[in-house]
């Protein structure tokens, strides 16, 4: 079986491996690079737990081989927090208690991240059909929907805060 | 599953029959099917591979005979098992041949299949397609053949 | 779940991807993975070879040009569903996608995968019938166009030979008045359809239907044309018109003791159910199947004539 | 209720923010499949493609070719150790691996253990078994017919497929009231079999120290306690005994009763690792998790009401069949094998009842798990239910009307029902009038009369159910002998910190946040200083686990009552120290003064540094207690659920307009947490109801394996669910709490989506 050199920037950090063609990127992501947050949930591409960022789209990375992301800039949840504390995605789902048992919330946050960078402020039907390829068990999805809301409200009161600061 | 079917052959009922009972020529119609080995008289060891565009199925096992040569009947128990975990098939298959006139002939053919494993699973009556599509191969091929020889 | 083993190719070419197609056995062309994928982990699909054509520059576009919606190899649905020359001309097409699978998934799922894959219940093969679409097969003798007529054979069979790549999606550019709807009935989001039904109308000036192309998903062995049903409302005026013009068509109806239009949309709907020929399932009974096909093929035309422009 | 605690203190009523929150959202949790140990090998199973059959011959030769495959194990290997059968939870026998017979699809037929993920699956795909396939019996109504095949030959004295017969209730007395009564309604019903499907799998991490003959297994467990017990028991004879066994159930995604049985998997990842002295890996893929772990419900249930002309209940009677599948794997009470089914009196005031469940064998995979439920209480529930609805709709009258004609009045509490169960309080009416309210039900009839008289399909549907939790009070409840007390150790440090750790496993109910809120609640610590430990056997105190509801009605006790032991010995250091007598002292949470001059006072944590640097004299030094729970009596939370749908007629397509749940759970610790359980028990509810079910065809074919077809409902068909609550206090819990959890309770009057014919009474 062949064998790959692929190289990914992970969370902004390159990592180059050597990978058989059938190595599944959520394997690369959790067995080689170490980073556990992503996590697996069914096969056949219906649950979103693998979902991380491809160069910005999110994508169910238990679907996608390494290989396919050599040369991708890729996210994961690792990534959305920085020296300032968490996200305010990440800061909705805890005020909005929008997570249970945890395991599905990473994929959830990755979905959500990318709908709040294409819809800075989503209607509860729209938020719904987002995440609507990201199946979680706990929570009935009425928190989900009210944490990426307050996410949305947070970030159009710190970009208005801003605009102010500017003017 | 049960399946079955009725069609006319031109073909005299005695050549309809002699095909019907014969393992070989039956392999051959059925595209994928061989068989391997003659165990005794009335069975033998044979393989069925199925493959539909990137989906492979390969089954092998066993074919047995069961003639009622004079109603012209045939009973046929083929069962097989997949490889690398695909599970079984069993299929009870009776083939009667009924004279219509010196040319023509109708078949009717009931069979009972079984299929166990994930290509049973995967509840999108994909065995149902493939096993519809097989007997009309098969009865196309019949059909042809007969009335070629 | 983890796929078998196969080696992996990437070519940076559409000739590279055809000369690898060439030389290769048992090689298997990957655009999305969306549907390849899951098959390789269930190890339903056991290829020696796989040849990615996503890097493949050029192939990622959609364009109107020549009369035709081309629609490239790799466009996603998330692409298609954002392109706002789709949304506004082939409302049809919107539909489709947006009903497949879930967001994430088709962010990868390609259009031109969706259709080469050759399975009944996938959606867009019944829009590509609705819409008369043609399919561009590239080989190494070069490029050959396939109607969709010609194109789906069955469960997962095509008129793709091994050595072929499936291009482009030409869609004939759509008349002044036409419309088009596809309607799903799923189990829940991102199932495949219990049954669904693609239509497109193209009238003319007085409202009569000049053309009428009617597509079915899931509802036998391969994508279905409702053939009967496009018969059934061609050459019918199916829109109420005002004025006296509207009048004079009334009167003339009754008089010829022609169908009004609520009973030519039943006898197409009709037709359609007749011309399914579904399995049960868990999805339903067979004639719960093709009850669903005359209740969607009857809320379909209705849509595509409000879209023509009533 | 008001908090009685500060928001710094955070006490019961606060919707304190969770402190397990921030690992789960940076992606720090430890769930089983984050476990990585050097040297770790990977176990993958092959399992059977056919439902019944025997075993002609496994092949490994193939398999061990392959780069990486180290060693297969099949059921002569444990056979060799005597371990290839395993006791359930309900004291049946279940095989870890085939010997000769397989007994469902999917079954465990052989291990293949190999150097990585990838390896062992090729080694799965590459053994060759050989079956002599048999007819499976699928359906288990003909599983009693006289000619079926006996199924469970291996079992001594067995002659056919019947497991048990349980009855409760008063037969002849029910009988007499029946004959007499003037209206009678029956209704045969099949809640179906469904899965939890929980988004992590099952798996665990075994690792045997060969030199020390000690070993550690992490595992996706709701009850390592219990699992420690079980494995001793199973493996005791080779050598490994409770002392040397240590299971840590870590980070759990999920687990809604699917992960309190022991799996064949663990048994055989933990033979792996003993075999070869290496840490074995084994996790579960959803399609194995789908086919081969536990199911839930499965009850086929005749059920008949007798009442008056007016409407009044006077009557229940119940005839169930239970499918097992191949063996009874439930995990309920020993002396409960229909588990709490007998609360199916529910909310209602009858004169008798009588309740009989007979359970069969199958070539189903077993089990019978309390899936996001106390063990049966959701099939009571339904089956009450919809015959309740069944009479209403007989005698005419509104269902929610009907019901409160019959509801147990709150003066007759506590209750003693026609079944046997004393329940502890409740206020049914107070429940039903403000979701009535809530959702504005007058108003929703007019419409839908208004839409019936147009063709146009709408349903309201009324529930208002009575639950039985906190399993249990010992002089009924064990499991396998064990009895069903839980447990608390709460240490508090020198510096005013605490440390408490439980018997129970959180698997997303915040565990870390209540318990802490409860230990805040007695002691007056901020619950932000009070770290919640679960799940390790060689540190937790012993208890049964937190499944069935019972973690907040037991372990949830008996941290409040070792927090009240620290707080009476902590009374005595203040007493100490502000120079007076205990009686002088009053309380008020973290604060002990002195009566009648209040500024004269310490803070708990100030007797904490005390109870390590100055104490009086004769005190023990140290600040730390435990507690084992055995509860008095269960707990009987409630409440009213009222759903409204709208039904597509040309396609009997079901959409939920409106959901209002009103739930009475007592006194509430987290009220975020508690909303956001009934948020997941609703949905949990709404999946079977119109989407979920398990079903097989007559081969004995799993139809619904995978996601493809087990439907979990997304955000798109879950509604934007409206609760509310009304507060009973339960009078015998420490904190007057019932507990939740719980609470799938919907109805299934028809799976209109199959029947576009839909009649108009849907849900009505």
């Amino acid at each position: 079986m062949a064998r790959h050199n692929v190289t990914v920037t992970v969370n902004g950090e390159a990592h180059s491996r050597e990978v058989d063609s059938r190595l599944l990127l959520v394997h690369l992501i959790r067995d080689e690079l170490a980073l556990t947050g992503t996590h697996i949930g069914c096969d056949t591409t219906h649950c979103g737990a693998c979902t991380v960022l491809v160069d910005g789209v999110p994508t169910k990375s238990c679907t996608v081989l390494a290989v396919q992301a050599d040369g991708a800039e890729i996210g994961t949840v690792e990534g959305l927090a920085d020296a300032n504390g968490m996200s305010a995605l990440q800061e909705g789902f805890m005020q909005e208690h929008g997570l249970q048992c945890g395991f599905c919330t990473p994929g959830m946050l990755m979905t959500g991240t990318a709908l709040l960078a294409a819809n800075a402020n989503p209607s509860e039907a729209e938020i719904r059909e987002a995440i609507s390829g990201n199946l979680c068990r706990c929570t009935g999805y009425v928190n989900i929907v009210k944490a990426v809301e307050y996410a949305a409200a947070k970030m159009a009161g710190a970009d208005a805060a801003g605009a102010e600061e500017d003017n | 599953m049960r399946i079955e079917e009725k069609f006319t052959v031109s073909a005299p009922a005695d050549e309809v029959w002699a095909f019907l009972i014969d393992p070989e020529r039956v392999a051959a119609a059925l595209p994928g099917a061989e068989i391997t080995e003659k165990l005794d008289e009335t069975t033998y060891k044979g393989g069925m591979a199925v493959k539909v565009g990137p989906l492979n199925a390969a089954y092998t096992g066993t074919v047995a005979f069961d003639l009622d040569e004079a109603n012209r009947s045939a009973a046929v128990h083929a069962k097989g098992q997949g490889k690398a975990g695909m599970g079984n098939a069993d299929m009870k298959m009776t083939s009667s041949v009924v004279a219509l006139g010196e040319d023509e002939a109708e078949v009717t053919v009931v069979a009972n299949l079984s299929v166990t494993g994930i290509l049973a699973q995967l509840g999108r009556g994909m065995m149902q397609h493939v096993s519809k599509k097989m007997f009309k191969e098969f009865t196309e091929v019949l059909g042809k053949e007969l009335a070629a020889g | 779940m983890i796929p078998p083993q196969f080696d992996y190719h990437a070519p940076g070419s559409l000739e590279e991807a055809l000369a690898l197609l060439g030389e290769l056995d048992d090689a298997k062309v990957m655009s999305g993975g969306q549907s390849l994928l899951p098959m390789l982990k269930l190890r339903l699909a056991t290829p020696a070879n796989i040849v990615d054509i996503g890097r493949i520059p050029g192939l990622d576009s959609i364009t109107e040009s020549g009369g035709f919606l081309r629609i490239g190899a790799l466009v996603t649905e998330t692409a298609l569903e954002e392109n706002a020359t789709v949304a506004e001309r082939y409302p049809i097409l919107l539909d489709t996608a947006k009903v497949i699978a879930d967001p994430l998934v088709r962010n990868r799922a390609t259009i031109c995968g969706n259709v080469a894959h050759g399975d009944p219940a996938n959606d867009h093969p019944a829009t590509m019938l609705a819409l008369r679409a043609q399919m561009v097969a590239t080989g190494p003798d070069g490029e050959r166009t396939i109607g969709v007529d010609d194109f789906f054979h069955g469960l997962f069979m095509t008129s793709l030979d091994p050595g072929e790549i499936l291009t482009e999606i030409r869609i004939p550019a759509p008349g002044e008045r036409s419309g088009g709807a596809y309607l799903k009935l799923e189990r829940k989001v991102g199932d495949y359809a219990v049954a669904g039904v693609a239509v497109q109308l193209e009238l003319d000036k007085n409202g009569k239907v000049t053309q009428a192309g009617i597509g079915l998903t899931n509802l036998g062995f391969a994508p279905i044309r409702a053939s009967a049903a496009e018969k059934a409302l061609t050459g019918a005026t199916l829109l109420e018109q005002g004025g006296l013009m509207g009048a004079i068509a009334k009167v003339r109806g009754i008089f010829s003791g022609g169908m009004d239009a609520d009973e030519v949309i039943a006898a197409a709907a009709q037709a359609a159910a007749d011309a399914t020929d579904p399995v049960a399932d868990r999805r339903g009974s067979v004639r719960y199947k093709r009850n669903m096909a005359r209740v969607l093929t009857a809320r379909a035309i209705r849509q595509a004539l409000s879209r023509a422009g009533g | 209720m008001a908090p009685r605690t500060s928001a710094k203190i955070c006490g019961m009523g606060h919707s304190m923010k969770r402190k397990e929150d921030p690992r789960f959202l940076q992606g720090k949790g430890n769930y089983i499949d984050d476990f990585t140990l050097p040297g770790m090998l990977w176990l993958d199973i092959v399992r059977s493609p056919i439902a019944y059959g025997k075993i002609v011959n496994i092949d490994t030769t193939k398999a061990l070719e392959i780069d990486g495959v180290l060693a297969v194990l099949t059921g002569k290997d444990l056979e060799a150790y005597n371990l290839h059968w395993m006791p359930t939870l309900m004291s049946d026998t279940q095989m870890v691996l085939p010997t000769d017979t397989v007994m469902y699809q999917a079954q465990e037929v052989a291990g293949v253990i190999a150097t990585s993920r990838y390896a062992a699956a090729d080694g799965v795909a590459a053994v060759e078994v050989e079956y002599e396939p048999m007819t499976p019996v699928i359906d288990p109504f003909q599983a009693l017919d006289d000619d079926a095949p006996v199924l469970r030959t291996d079992k001594e004295g067995q002659e056919d497929n019947r497991i048990w017969h349980w009855e409760a209730g008063d037969k002849e007395a029910t009988d007499r009231i029946f004959d007499e009564a003037d209206v009678v309604v029956r209704e045969k019903m099949h809640v179906p079999r469904i899965h939890v499907a929980s988004i992590e799998t099952c798996g665990c991490l075994a690792d045997f120290n060969p030199v020390e003959g000690h070993l550690t297994v992490y595992m996706t467990t709701q009850a390592p306690h219990a699992i420690r017990t079980v494995l001793a028991l199973v493996a005791g004879h080779v050598g490994l005994s409770e002392e040397k066994i240590r299971v840590v159930s870590p980070d759990i995604g999920g687990g809604f009763g699917g992960k309190v049985p022991v799996y064949p998997g663990y048994v055989i990842a933990i033979a792996a690792s003993v075999v070869l002295g290496k840490p074995v890996k084994w996790i579960e893929d959803r399609m194995e998790n789908l086919q081969a772990d536990s199911f839930a419900r499965d009850y086929h249930m005749d059920a008949e009401v007798a009442a008056d002309s007016s409407g009044k209940i006077r009557a229940l009677r119940i005839k169930t069949l239970a499918d097992h599948g191949y063996a009874d794997a439930q995990a309920a009470p020993s002396k409960f094998p229909a588990g709490l089914f007998s609360i199916c009196t529910g909310s209602y005031d009858m004169e008798n009842a009588y309740a009989e469940v007979d359970a069969v064998y199958t070539n189903k995979p077993p089990g019978g798990v309390a899936y996001r439920c106390s063990f049966r209480v959701t099939e009571a529930v339904h089956c009450l239910e919809r015959i309740v609805d069944t009479l209403a709709h007989k005698v005419g009258k509104d269902p929610a009307t009907l019901r409160e004609e019959n509801f147990i009045p709150k003066e007759a509490f506590p209750y003693h029902s026609p079944l046997g169960w004393e329940y502890d309080s409740g206020d049914y009416q107070a429940a039903m009038d403000k979701a009535k309210e809530m959702i504005g039900y007058d108003d929703l009839r007019r419409e839908q009369a208004e839409k019936r008289a147009r063709g146009e399909l709408m349903g309201i549907g009324v529930c208002s159910f009575t639950e039985v939790l906190g399993a249990g009070p010992s002089k009924d409840f064990d499991i396998l002998g064990i009895k069903m007390f839980d447990s608390a150790e709460v240490r508090v440090h020198p510096t005013g910190k605490a440390i408490a750790r439980f018997g129970t496993k959180s698997q997303g109910q915040g565990h870390e946040t209540t318990y802490a809120q409860i230990i805040a609640e007695e002691l007056g610590l901020p619950a932000a200083h009070v770290q919640v430990e679960e799940g390790d056997t060689d540190t937790a105190p012993y208890g049964l686990g937190t499944y069935a509801s019972r973690s907040t009605p037991t372990a949830g006790a008996a941290g409040a009552m070792a927090a009240r032991k620290i707080r009476d010995k902590a009374a005595k250091i203040a007493a100490h120290l502000l120079e007076v007598s205990e009686e002088d002292l009053d309380w008020e949470p973290g604060t002990f003064s002195v009566k009648g001059a209040p500024d004269k006072s310490v803070s708990i944590q100030d007797c904490a540094f005390a109870a390590y640097t100055n104490l009086p004299e004769g005190l023990e030094p140290g600040m730390e207690a435990t507690n084992y729970y055995d509860p008095p009596n269960l707990t009987f939370p409630f409440g009213t659920y009222i759903c409204v749908v709208d039904i597509d007629r040309g396609t009997g397509e079901v959409s939920v307009r409106r959901f209002v749940a009103v739930d009475d759970c007592g006194n509430i610790i987290n009220p975020m947490i508690v909303q956001g359980q009934i948020h997941g028990g609703l949905t949990q509810g709404l999946g079977p109801a119109l989407y979920e079910e398990m079903t097989y065809d007559e081969d004995g074919n799993n139809l619904a394996g995978s996601f493809m077809d087990y439907l979990v409902p997304t955000a798109v068909e879950t509604p934007a669910w409206e609760t509310g609550h009304t507060v009973t206090p339960s009078p015998h819990h420490p904190l007057g709490a019932k507990g939740v959890g719980s609470r799938p309770r919907w109805g299934r009057r028809r799976r209109s989506r199959m029947r576009w014919w839909t009649r108009s009474r849907t849900w009505g």
